[in-house]
């Protein structure tokens, strides 16, 4: 047999794949259905964020962040909104805080509900993608009740809130929540323990601790490692030191420590998790006017700021530096999905086809957040 | 098979409208806009609200849209998201890879025109139809679902007053 | 570990190679390290008992001023919890600088991104390729003396 | 028996030019509305509506399908083999619409009841993986490339469970004729096949046996009609469509159709084996409902009953991988239907 003359195939996985969540491209080297080498090619969704902000006054960026990561805007607007206000020297009242918080544990809560939809469709199979989305339209109704946009909201301005939150939508948390819990029940037992989503998913594309840290990989990916690493409890940015919730790690109940169950199954618990915080919230909000402490004009000093915060996906951080003027000079940011996606040529050589797809999938990468 | 492709050449040839073409026109083109399958394909924030749009809850499928992942088996592309000057050529071919009859809805601010990124978009596209023609632009930012299905009634719109018979001023 | 210890302890290390220590600035202080020692710097960091920086937070290219780009290093300690700021000044008429990305793999596409957008070079970087725009792009947006092309493969570039 | 055409009409060339028209029209039938029934099934799991707006319920959906396929461009690929590449569709149309010429629909009808029927069954459907491969090869596309070697992979590793399950019926029944099948398994649902055939009180112990080679005939056909979880052929989510990738307007639905049609033959082939075909479930107790209309309607309940969990298990299950599905013909399937096999052999001896 050893005169059959074989070749390495080179697969163009993207830009318009079903599977690579947005328009990444991937070239493959492929040894019949084994992976000996994956290329990542980014740069197709790239929309110039940087530049964008550099023209922007400090509260116009604001919508901008949004766009970056398009499943996940509450939480960008936060973390930039942090910055700047570190920059700005702000307090906000404690009633910004606290709906702050709410919000953006709801938009964890829709974002891990893409994330795990979209992995199961990945897998094959499609209706717990539905089922996702579903629960996710819920979400978006809140979302919608206060600030009248779906998807991207220009929610958390600096040093306030574009609105206040009504009395209904405390109660249409409260009904979520109740609605929600059993609903995690049903998409476990609908997706994360069945035999063949376990088969696919369990000891496929382990990624050690020591080579996920030294990556820069953060979030649910690098907690699926093992590493008890969450910045909500560790850097306690806004008031997450007030509220009691777990840091969800891969503990290896299926699979090992590190494998794709392990990184998904992080997500899955991690909604629990944000209900329990948005439950000791909800009932907490003090009074107070949201846009009390909005500047009328934003002009900081000269000076730089960077606050790291955990999203859905990762470590978030803004980089912004300030020459005193109305713009920011630059605004660097950090991208969760941009480190995490970096991984993914060490830990996916060997695998089969499909199990790039599934890797690929359980870093839950958002291809606006890579490219910007 | 391939009957679109004889009919071309002699569209021509029908002067005007008579009985016979336009209950032929009137069959192909029901059947054209109620089974318009859609190409798998997102660019950025629009594509989440595409997706939305599919699932359960707004449920394209009611309208006999269902998403296609290969370009070959698709009527319709939603350009539903910013498109970049490297990712246009790609679509370019992707359009090009469609068979006839296609049609292109341009979903969202940015694929009709850049959107927020007109300004200072350096590596913006600013409007799909720089490089692809469209039927149907959708605004919003992004648009919400009902917006979405608004312009898919309009491009259904649009299919049923196509005809074979020669446009008569 | 506080940031006067560390400071103190890469200056005992490294001596010129570590600019003084700016606590004068808003929000966290930096020091600024010399281009060409940035590797033996951040490999001290991650390696050194009481520093072990092993997590590069952030890696960001800033247009600096008139004369100098700039390299921004976030670094973080899983380990040990303390962060630092370190920053590189490089001139515009010869932008290299020392690449870092075999001691953190973090720093690989970031480095390639601040090639990209802020146009250094990283000297040593094994695959030093644009990463965001088009091979056949020309120059470094970020920069702000950067002009947007009229044209780009035929398609119209600005509005 | 024989066929009801040939007892009315004679032995003569119109009589059989006449048999295939009920099959072809129920085969077209079905295919389109199977289409349709997929879509709704998925819809309703889905909490969805499903088609609605082409008439009621959207019934004329597929068909509209279809008429806009026919409309669409057809592009053959630059650098594709355009003789193979015209062919494959129509290689496995035909294959797969040749095995309905066995399936029996009542005792009165049947296409051909050969002796040799599900041999012939087997050796037929499965000449439709050579279409599929060849599509596969003929797109010059890789990804359709890698879609094909892996049904060829698939479909001739499932033939040896699909064919050793059923050999247990075979052994038990003496016979290969489908026909025969259905007749023996007369006398109510106890004496079909998965209850152990008719016989004495001593078929209990083959229960278990009948119901195992059941699921896995159930399972080796899911594969042999690359349905999830066996769906690698065209697996949208690693091979973007796989085999179909590059065929567009009528040569895919072609090949879209086929798989529906497929999907039922094999669930008759099924019914046939284990479920008593076209007999009521109600044996002799009620012989109105034996009448060969009735029997029809008892073959296609149990066969759309069966398409119906292939839709369902579709809608539910993730997909598996190449690597897994091969371990699991070869190291479970086969092994189980071999001690099947022996201990059916054991019990025919011992009785």
């Amino acid at each position: 047999m050893s005169e059959l003359r074989t070749e390495e195939l080179t697969i163009n996985m993207g830009p318009q794949h079903p599977s690579t969540h947005g328009v990444l491209r991937l070239v493959l080297t492929l040894n019949g259905e084994i992976v000996t080498d994956v290329k990542p090619v980014l740069g197709y969704l790239h929309r110039c964020f940087e530049k964008h902000c550099e023209a922007m006054t400090y509260p116009q960026v604001v919508p901008y962040t949004d766009r970056m990561d398009y499943l996940n805007s509450m939480n960008n607007e936060l973390a930039y909104v942090l910055a700047a206000e570190k920059l700005l020297g702000i307090q906000v009242p404690e009633r910004v805080e606290y709906i702050r918080v709410i919000m953006c544990e709801l938009q964890r809560i829709a974002s891990h509900l893409v994330a795990i939809g979209t992995y199961g469709n990945d897998a094959g199979a499609f209706t717990p993608f539905l089922y996702c989305f579903m629960d996710r339209e819920k979400v978006l109704e809140l979302f919608e009740m206060v600030c009248g946009a779906r998807l991207l909201y220009n929610y958390i301005w600096v040093g306030g809130l574009s609105h206040d939150i009504t009395p209904e939508f405390v109660t249409k948390t409260k009904e979520f929540i109740k609605y929600f819990r059993p609903r995690i029940k049903q998409i476990n037992n609908l997706l994360s323990y069945n035999k063949i989503f376990i088969e696919r998913t369990a000891g496929i594309g382990v990624l050690p601790q020591d080579v996920a840290v030294n990556a820069g990989v953060s979030g649910p990916t690098l907690r699926g490692s093992g590493v008890k690493f969450d910045l909500r409890k560790d850097d306690k940015y806004s008031i997450y030191d007030r509220f009691d919730f777990d840091v969800c790690v891969g503990w290896g109940e299926r699979g090992v420590v590190g494998d794709c169950w392990n990184r998904y199954i992080v997500r899955a618990y991690e909604m629990e998790q944000s209900l329990r915080i948005i439950e000791q919230a909800i009932d907490n909000i003090p009074e107070g006017d949201v846009q009390s402490a909005v500047p009328k004009r934003v002009k900081p000093v000269v000076g730089e700021s960077y606050v790291r915060t955990e999203s859905p996906k990762g470590e978030l951080a803004y980089y912004i530096i300030s020459d005193g003027s109305l713009n920011p000079y630059r605004i660097k940011a950090r991208s969760p999905s941009f480190c995490n996606l970096s991984v993914i040529n060490q830990i996916s050589r060997g695998h089969m086809i499909a199990d790039v797809v599934m890797i690929l999938g359980s870093f839950d990468i958002v291809l606006g957040c890579i490219d910007r | 098979m391939g009957i679109l492709n004889k009919l071309d050449i002699s569209v021509e040839q029908f002067e005007s409208g008579n009985i016979i073409i336009t209950s032929m026109d009137k069959l192909l083109n029901w059947s054209r806009l109620s089974s318009m399958w859609q190409m798998f394909f997102g660019l950025a924030c629009c594509a989440i609200e595409m997706m939305a749009t599919s699932a359960s809850h707004y449920d394209l499928d009611r309208f006999g849209i269902i998403p296609r992942p290969s370009p070959r088996h698709v009527d319709i592309i939603l350009i539903s998201g910013t498109v970049t000057l490297k990712m246009a050529t790609r679509i370019k071919r992707l359009y090009d890879e469609m068979p006839a009859p296609k049609y292109i809805l341009s979903m969202g601010s940015c694929a009709n025109c850049g959107g927020p990124y007109w300004e200072h978009g350096y590596h913006v596209l600013k409007g799909i139809d720089r490089v692809i023609p469209v039927d149907v632009y959708v605004p919003g930012c992004p648009p919400r679902p009902e917006a979405l299905l608004e312009g898919l009634i309009k491009l259904q719109d649009k299919i049923r007053n196509q005809s074979l018979a020669k446009h008569t001023a | 570990m506080e940031i006067t210890d560390i400071y103190n302890k890469l200056k005992k290390v490294f001596g010129d190679g570590i600019g003084e220590l700016k606590t004068d600035v808003p929000v966290s202080p930096f020091f600024f390290a010399d281009r060409s020692k940035i590797n033996a710097v951040a490999l001290f960091l991650r390696d050194e008992e009481s520093l072990q920086f092993d997590n590069l937070s952030c890696l960001s290219g800033v247009d600096y001023d008139k004369d100098n780009l700039a390299v921004v290093y976030h670094l973080f300690s899983y380990a040990l919890g303390h962060s630092l700021i370190v920053k590189c000044l490089i001139p515009k008429s010869d932008p290299k600088i020392q690449t870092v990305s075999d001691v953190w793999a973090a720093a690989d596409w970031h480095e390639r991104e601040a090639f990209d957008l802020v146009g250094m070079v990283f000297e040593g970087h094994p695959d030093l390729r644009r990463i965001l725009l088009p091979d056949d792009w020309e120059g470094h947006p970020l920069r702000k003396d950067y002009k947007v092309p009229e044209f780009y493969n035929g398609m119209k570039v600005p509005y | 028996m024989g066929n009801i055409l040939t007892q009315w009409l004679g032995d003569n060339l119109l009589t059989y030019i006449l048999i295939p028209v009920p099959v072809l029209v129920w085969v077209l039938v079905f295919a389109l509305y199977a289409v349709l029934g997929e879509r709704k099934v998925s819809a309703w799991m889905q909490n969805r509506i499903g088609p609605n707006r082409t008439d009621k319920f959207g019934l004329l959906q597929t068909i509209l399908d279809v008429v806009k396929l026919i409309q669409k461009e057809l592009i053959i690929p630059n650098r594709a083999d355009r003789l193979y590449f015209r062919i494959a569709p129509y290689i496995v149309f035909t294959a797969t619409f040749m095995g309905y010429a066995i399936l029996p629909f009542s005792s009165v009808y049947i296409g051909v009841d050969l002796n040799l029927g599900l041999f012939y069954f087997f050796a037929i459907t499965s000449l439709s993986v050579i279409g599929v491969l060849m599509a596969g090869w003929a797109s010059n596309n890789k990804y359709s490339l890698f879609g094909g070697m892996r049904t060829v992979a698939q479909i001739v590793s499932y033939e040896i469970p699909t064919a050793l399950s059923a050999l247990v019926v075979v052994m038990l029944a003496g016979t290969l004729s489908m026909q025969k099948f259905a007749e023996i398994q007369s006398g109510g649902i106890l004496n079909w096949y998965i209850f152990g055939g008719p016989g004495s009180v001593i078929k209990i112990v083959l229960i278990p046996i009948m119901v195992v080679s059941a699921v896995i005939l159930f399972i080796s056909t899911l594969a042999e009609t690359n349905r999830t979880p066996f769906d690698l052929t065209e697996a949208d989510s690693e091979l973007v469509a796989g085999v179909h990738i590059e065929y567009s307007g009528m040569m895919f639905a072609m090949f879209f159709l086929a798989e529906y049609a497929q999907m039922f033959a094999v669930s008759g082939v099924v019914t046939t084996l284990f479920l008593g075909g076209w007999q009521s479930p109600f044996g002799d107790l009620v012989p109105f409902l034996n009448t060969p209309v009735f029997q029809v309607f008892w073959f296609l309940a149990k066969s759309l009953f069966l398409v119906f969990v292939m839709m369902w298990l579709r809608w539910t299950l993730p997909r598996v991988r190449i690597d897994q599905l091969m371990t699991m013909c070869w190291k479970f399937l086969i092994p189980i239907t071999l001690v099947n096999l022996f201990l059916v052999g054991l019990y025919i001896i011992l009785t």
